[in-house]
């Protein structure tokens, strides 16, 4: 049996993240990652990018392709892991092979959510017209089948299904986003922040029909709860995702809203770690367990596991969600949580909305011109006490000058 | 390391920092031609911050040993290299902003292609001393390392 | 007044392709000549508030801008000037003495143009400073005339209370007031960096700048202001001001608006109040009342310190000197008509005193035949232009220069002569904060320190060319000197041959 | 016409050479040193030669020997009334010389031994101060009786100078006739006078004689100096302002010639920096004190006293000057040449560092 010292199963952000974690600290022994993909690693958030044509394949690493071999990585891919065994330190492959691991990783990220509907395919990977849209395979299948003349109708309004629909909508004949919400965005938006976004995309000829789902699923239409039906040839179902935790769970590791991890990002089990999509965060805006699966709270993460795993103290306590994403060059910031006083603004360039409590910032959100936003980021991300910060120039526009001098001085006039 | 570092103390406000910064970025060779030869006018790396009794700072990439900018960059475009210094791949950035989203002090910008422009401390344009510390007429920034804390 | 009759001094060249519009000029102008059109996108001028401070022209970064003469002329004669016409304009509008800052502009000789350094050639070597030690070390004060020894042969006698300096340079009297906090720590950094000394002037020293005392020289003027016993002890001699070169005869006058608080605390008077220096000392109407002072000053500092008396270089300077040393004092400080000034009335600057070269030869002269040089060090002030003039000085008999104009230049001073109105942009001569911090100490210590540095560098070339390695052999080296272009009498009061002889 | 010495200031270059037997016996003739002079010909250009000889007048060791150039009779007998007023009159005579074809247009050239006669008055008043009464005396001759000129004013000791070369001058004075302890040496190399008599070195003073080979850059500001305390600089060369400050600095202010060379070829300041810290703050005070008797530019002298020879160089030793010891003699010259020339055998030869006299007192 073959052991390593090392072992990540996943090769996204949160894997990465934890190479340079161990390798922060150990740069000598081998790490082995495992992936069920066949290709290096890439940015899942460019998927839509390239199929809007925006960005070319081999823009789409998320590492140079020299990394692996720079952090001393041996990579397997499409390879899948049947099993974990924490006892031994052990796991099994899909072609059975055991090996060993003293440190594992577990970065194996989330699955889209497929809903049951009536007349889906059992085998939705091999549908030549109706996708997941997660993965560079979904995308290039998607990409396949994507014509001038096709009529594409996405069901999720989230920023799965947006981002294909703003991938897709110039070209092909129509993009329809169907959703059950009343909104767009509704896990990160709020009503009139949703609104805006909406009446942007319908500009640009995204079609909604909100309040609305697919009731059944036939050959090229669909049909909906309005008793509407609507035809396609392609149906992107992009309702949500949701954890890979079945290894740990199988493993007997605790399961929440994620897999389960303390501030070193280490799971119930010993010697295993998880990061990324797959786990369970405490969100410190709201002071709630949480699924945040957002690339840069992965890679973070990733980086606190792999520092632990190389046998450096690391503690991750800073997650909450965190979004930047853009809708044909309309923009969108938002962070945290929408709890609290709100101070909402609004000018011809920018719509921002605000949220405190006991004197800590919450949340915001800002649509168009979002220059300096991540100064109010970092307000949450310390849960700055804002009574010595000047409220008012700081809701005007973030800015270092709402801060006192010696605030300023500390973050001007020393390293960091 | 050595860094861009300012004090707000000698700060005029003059914001011949932005001007040299978006000239030194500018590839040109003349800043009349860089300013007033094309469509758009060079952007700079730097803001300077005016604010009430005369206070003014100038605020540029700080560099940091934890730059979350690189770490939820989600292309790669984001980097430190062997030197330190945060760097940024325009071939590869896609103008996501989610870096403008995770830097606590609001030091990046977008460029005129949509891609994010950054302070990389002037190593490609001029080596040495960074354009904006070269030509501050006051020493309110600097280049120097500060790693043992401040003097 | 319905016409205005003094029309705009200067004119703005803006050369509208290299303009940027990056508005440095319209930020950094505190007398609001600049500003930006939006309508038209560009920048406008207002001339007549110009003073030809240079400043935008040395921040335009893209050198998109000079500032001219105008040639617009009054239809004026060799007799009526434009000048003498503007003035009696102003003083038709305003009815007032007319003020102005700096040393004087006018067109009166200037002596140290019309003296020659020697060098050496065959007969003797010179010496090169880069290979052979060059020392400019200088002590000022007076010197013992017999040295006392026991039975043993050991030393009995002390040196008397001396000021010690690296070179024969220091910064004249510019009192925190008339000039900014960030120019007074700027040249206290400066002479502690070059071993030399700067002068606090009549307005107290700044509490954060006690801790440069060894290179302070603290000054008791009419006003008094800012004198108390710490004072007195906190630097490394005190100069008694009895006069200075761009105004002989009358007093000092210090707005009220540039006491500010700190300014104030200083001063030890109430913020917003005027400064008013008399012409004399209301306790010194004579020698004997000089001597008094001087006295008192030595018994509240336990004779450690050396005290000068500076006065103005008038007509019977040197008899003035002579009475001087023998009155107690240390060092005599004389400060020619060519000084500069925070403010000064016009007239009083334009036309009284003498030049200061022919009032150190004359007093250096006259010290010695009266046998008591030795008694007292004399510096002397009042527009040292270069190290050549140093030299020269040294030569002619002076212990140690002071240099002020120069000093300002070097902190950037473009001599724009408008001190008087407070919005100095350079810094300097101001107490608006926001102009004040445009003069970074870091900055202006070097400078000052570069320039004396250089100035030092050039005097070391000089003594070494004349064959001279240490600047004690330098001091009253007439013989190093000749003169050029002047009448007999000149080269009699010099003490020098002339060229060629 | 040329200038000459008193009317315009001479710089010239030179030869030097002085011979001193520690022992104290006068045990040296005075050809030894012509012929001494004499191997450094070419540093001089035969506009002035001169010889000075301690011990030479042991019959009138305890009179005052003035050496006096006259120019006519009228001025002689000027003189001879002055000195007549307030001197005792031991012995005076034509110095003997013999005709030399090289010398010429030779003054008068008197010699007198005297006693200084003081009044009652003087006495009473405690004012005698008979050094000071000589110099006031040899002050007021040189500069107010024209055409005459004393040169030498000290005890059992003599100058010799003329307008020549040195060795021809020796012959001329019949050196060979007088035998001393100690004897100095000077070859003139002028640049810009016709050569004058009294211009000749050594310049003397009381018992000091100096002999110097130089160019002194610090010269006006020493002058200036020195003539504050009564002094008159009326030939303005070197070696009379150098006298002078050996004068005051020996005779008026009571230093010895150890402090003396420490004053007018003081150390560095950062030689001082390293001194004990005794050491730097006497030096440091004579710096101070004495600033204005610094002499700088090059010079090598040999200052003749009753009783030894100090040999000094300017700080930088800018000019050359070599010692040699033989038994009890020491030997010092521009040259290594005048020395081996006069004893070939010569021990222990050397040339001091600049700054460092070399003192020899007989006796000692």
């Amino acid at each position: 049996m073959k052991k390593f010292k090392y072992i990540i199963i996943g090769n996204s952000a949160g894997a990465i993240g934890g190479v340079q974690g161990i390798r922060k600290v150990d740069q000598a022994s081998e790490i082995l990652i495992i992936t069920s993909e066949p290709w290096e690693t890439y940015s899942r958030p460019l998927i839509s990018y390239w199929l809007q044509g925006k960005v070319k394949r081999e823009k789409m690493h998320y590492r140079d392709p020299s990394f692996y071999k720079e952090n001393n990585c041996r990579i397997r891919y499409n390879t899948s892991v049947e099993k974990i065994n924490p006892q031994d330190q052990t796991m099994a492959l899909a072609d059975g092979e055991i090996i060993g691991y003293e440190k594992l990783l577990v970065a194996t990220g989330s699955i889209p959510f497929v809903p049951p509907i009536k007349g889906l395919p059992k085998n939705l990977k091999e549908s030549k017209s109706i996708f997941t849209f997660t993965t560079l395979a979904d995308a290039i299948g998607v990409k396949k089948g994507l014509t001038n003349d096709a009529r594409v109708v996405i069901l999720g309004a989230g920023l799965i299904g947006l981002k294909a629909a703003e991938a897709m909508v110039n070209q092909c004949q129509s993009v329809t986003v169907v959703d059950l919400a009343d909104r767009v965005l509704p896990s990160v938006l709020e009503d009139k922040s949703s609104d805006i976004v909406k009446k942007h995309l319908e500009t640009q000829a995204v079609d909604f029909m909100l309040e609305t789902s697919i009731t059944e699923i036939r050959d090229k239409e669909v049909l909906l709860s309005n008793g509407k039906s609507l035809p396609y040839e392609i149906l992107i179902l992009a309702v949500g995702t949701k954890p890979q935790c079945t290894l740990i769970q199988e493993a007997r590791g605790d399961i929440g809203r994620g897999i389960v991890t303390d501030h070193h990002q280490e799971t119930t089990l010993k010697n295993i770690y998880a990061a990324g999509d797959c786990t369970q965060s405490l969100d410190i805006s709201s002071e709630t367990q949480k699924n945040l699966a957002i690339l840069p709270n992965a890679f973070l993460q990733g980086e606190v596991a792999g520092m632990n795993m190389a046998g450096e103290e690391a503690v991750y306590d800073q997650a909450f969600p965190l979004n930047s994403v853009g809708f044909m060059g309309l923009y969108i910031l938002s962070a945290g949580t929408y709890d609290g006083v709100a101070y909402e603004t609004q000018t011809p360039e920018q719509y921002k909305k605000i949220f405190i409590k006991d004197n800590v910032l919450k949340g915001y959100i800002i649509i168009g011109d979002c220059m300096r936003g991540g100064i109010y980021t970092d307000l949450i991300r310390e849960q700055t006490d804002l009574s010595t910060i000047d409220l008012k120039m700081l809701i005007t526009s973030p800015q270092i000058m709402a801060f006192n001098q010696s605030s300023r001085k500390e973050k001007l006039a020393q390293s960091h | 390391m050595k860094r861009v570092y300012v004090n707000e103390e000698w700060c005029l406000g003059c914001h011949l920092c932005e001007i040299q910064c978006a000239f030194a970025n500018s590839g040109e060779a003349d800043m009349v031609k860089a300013f007033n030869n094309s469509e758009q006018k060079p952007l700079a790396r730097i803001t300077v911050e005016d604010g009430e009794n005369d206070i003014h700072f100038a605020v540029s990439c700080r560099h940091c040993e934890t730059p979350y900018c690189v770490k939820g960059c989600i292309t790669g475009a984001l980097t430190v290299n062997e030197n330190g210094i945060v760097q940024i791949d325009d071939t590869r950035c896609v103008g996501c902003r989610t870096c403008i989203l995770m830097c606590p002090y609001g030091c990046l910008t977008v460029g005129h292609n949509k891609t994010l422009l950054k302070c990389e401390l002037c190593v490609e344009n001029l080596g040495g001393e960074p354009s904006c510390v070269r030509r501050c007429p006051n020493n309110a920034i600097v280049f120097e390392d500060r790693d043992g804390g401040l003097l | 007044m319905a016409i205005n009759f003094i029309h705009p001094e200067f004119e703005i060249i803006r050369e509208e392709k290299r303009c940027i519009k990056c508005r440095a000029c319209e930020r950094q102008c505190a007398n609001e000549v600049h500003s930006y059109d939006q309508e038209f996108d560009c920048m406008e001028s207002d001339e007549s508030k110009c003073v030809d401070c240079q400043r935008c022209v040395s921040l335009c970064p893209t050198r998109a801008l000079k500032i001219r003469k105008t040639d617009n002329r009054y239809r004026e004669n060799a007799n009526w000037q434009q000048q003498a016409m503007e003035e009696i304009f102003r003083q038709a509008d305003t009815g007032g003495v007319l003020l102005s800052s700096m040393g004087t502009p006018k067109d009166y000789p200037n002596y140290w143009d019309k003296i020659l350094i020697n060098a050496s050639q065959v007969t003797n070597p010179p010496i090169d400073p880069l290979r052979e030690p060059m020392e400019t070390k200088v002590f000022l004060g007076k010197k013992l005339n017999k040295l006392e020894f026991d039975e043993n042969g050991e030393l009995l006698s002390e040196i008397p209370p001396q000021i010690e300096l690296e070179m024969p340079i220091m910064f004249s009297a510019m009192s925190y007031g008339s000039i900014s906090e960030n120019a007074h720590k700027s040249l206290a950094r400066a002479a502690t960096e070059l071993g030399t000394c700067y002068n606090t002037g009549e307005g107290g020293l700044n509490q954060d700048l006690y801790k440069y005392g060894a290179n302070t020289i603290v000054q008791v003027a009419s006003g008094r202001f800012g004198v108390h016993k710490d004072y007195l002890n906190a630097g490394a001699a005190i100069e008694i001001k009895m006069g200075q070169g761009a105004k002989p005869g009358i007093g000092g006058h210090l707005p009220g608006r540039k006491i500010l608080e700190k300014v104030s605390r200083t001063r030890m008077i109430p913020v917003g109040v005027d400064a008013i220096s008399p012409a004399p000392h209301h306790d010194i109407y004579s020698i004997e009342d000089l001597r008094q002072l001087i006295f008192s000053l030595k018994e509240a500092t336990n004779y450690e310190k050396p005290v000068i008396v500076k006065i103005a270089a008038v007509h019977n300077v040197a008899a003035i000197a002579s009475g001087i040393a023998r009155s107690g004092a240390d060092i005599i400080a004389i400060d020619g008509f060519r000084g500069g000034t925070g403010a000064a009335p016009t007239r009083i600057r334009d036309n009284v005193g003498i030049p200061i070269e022919l009032a150190l030869a004359a007093v250096d002269q006259r010290l010695r035949d009266e046998k008591i040089r030795n008694d007292v060090s004399i510096v002397i002030g009042g527009s040292i232009r270069s190290s050549a003039d140093v030299v020269k000085a040294i030569a002619l008999g002076a212990d140690a220069v002071y240099i002020g104009t120069a000093a300002l230049l070097a902190l950037g001073c473009h001599l724009c002569r408008t001190c008087h109105t407070g919005k100095c942009n350079w810094g300097i001569a101001t107490q608006r904060e926001d102009l004040v911090k445009r003069l970074n100490p870091d900055i202006g210590a070097k400078r000052l320190a570069n320039l004396v540095s250089a100035w030092n560098h050039e005097i070391m070339e000089m003594m070494g060319g004349m064959g001279i390695n240490s600047i004690e052999a330098l001091k009253g080296n007439r013989l190093m000197l000749r003169g050029i272009g002047m009448s007999a009498k000149e080269l009699e009061i010099f003490g020098i041959s002339h060229a060629g002889e | 016409m040329l200038k000459k010495e008193g009317e315009i200031r001479i710089p010239s270059g030179c030869a030097i050479s002085g011979i001193i037997n520690r022992s104290g016996q006068c045990s040296i003739n005075g050809s030894e040193i012509v012929k001494s002079i004499s191997y450094m010909h070419d540093r001089s250009n035969g506009l002035g030669g001169g010889f000075a000889g301690y011990g030479i007048y042991p019959e009138y060791a305890d009179q005052y020997a003035f050496h006096v150039f006259y120019d006519d009779m009228s001025a002689r007998e000027e003189t001879e009334r002055y000195l007549d007023r307030t001197f005792e009159m031991v012995n005076l005579s034509r110095i003997p010389t013999r005709k030399h074809p090289r010398i010429k247009n030779e003054p008068q050239i008197w010699r007198y031994f005297v006693n200084p006669i003081f009044t009652v008055l003087q006495e009473d008043q405690d004012e005698i101060d008979e050094k000071k009464f000589i110099v006031e005396t040899v002050f007021y001759i040189n500069t107010y009786i024209k055409g005459a000129y004393i040169f030498s004013s000290g005890k059992n000791m003599g100058v010799f100078k003329a307008v020549g070369f040195p060795e021809d001058v020796g012959e001329f004075y019949r050196l060979e006739e007088y035998d001393g302890y100690s004897w100095t040496a000077h070859g003139r190399y002028p640049t810009n006078t016709p050569g004058w008599w009294g211009g000749a070195h050594p310049f003397a003073l009381l018992d000091y004689s100096i002999v110097h080979n130089g160019e002194i850059s610090s010269y006006d500001a020493n002058r200036r100096f020195i003539e504050m305390f009564d002094y008159k600089c009326t030939l303005q060369t070197d070696t009379e302002v150098i006298t002078y400050i050996i004068d005051y600095l020996n005779r008026k202010q009571g230093l010895n010639f150890e402090d003396i060379a420490k004053i007018i070829a003081a150390p560095f300041w950062e030689e001082i920096e390293r001194l004990p810290e005794a050491e730097a703050k006497r030096i440091k005070l004579f710096r101070n004190t004495f600033a204005s008797l610094l002499i700088t530019g090059p010079f090598s002298i040999i200052l003749g006293f009753d009783g030894g020879l100090m040999a000094l160089n300017d700080r930088l030793k800018l000019r050359s000057m070599v010692v040699g010891e033989k038994d009890n003699i020491v030997y010092l010259a521009s040259e290594e040449c005048a020395i081996r020339g006069i004893c070939p055998d010569i021990e222990n030869v050397w040339a001091p560092q600049g700054g460092e006299p070399i003192i020899i007192r007989v006796g000692k």
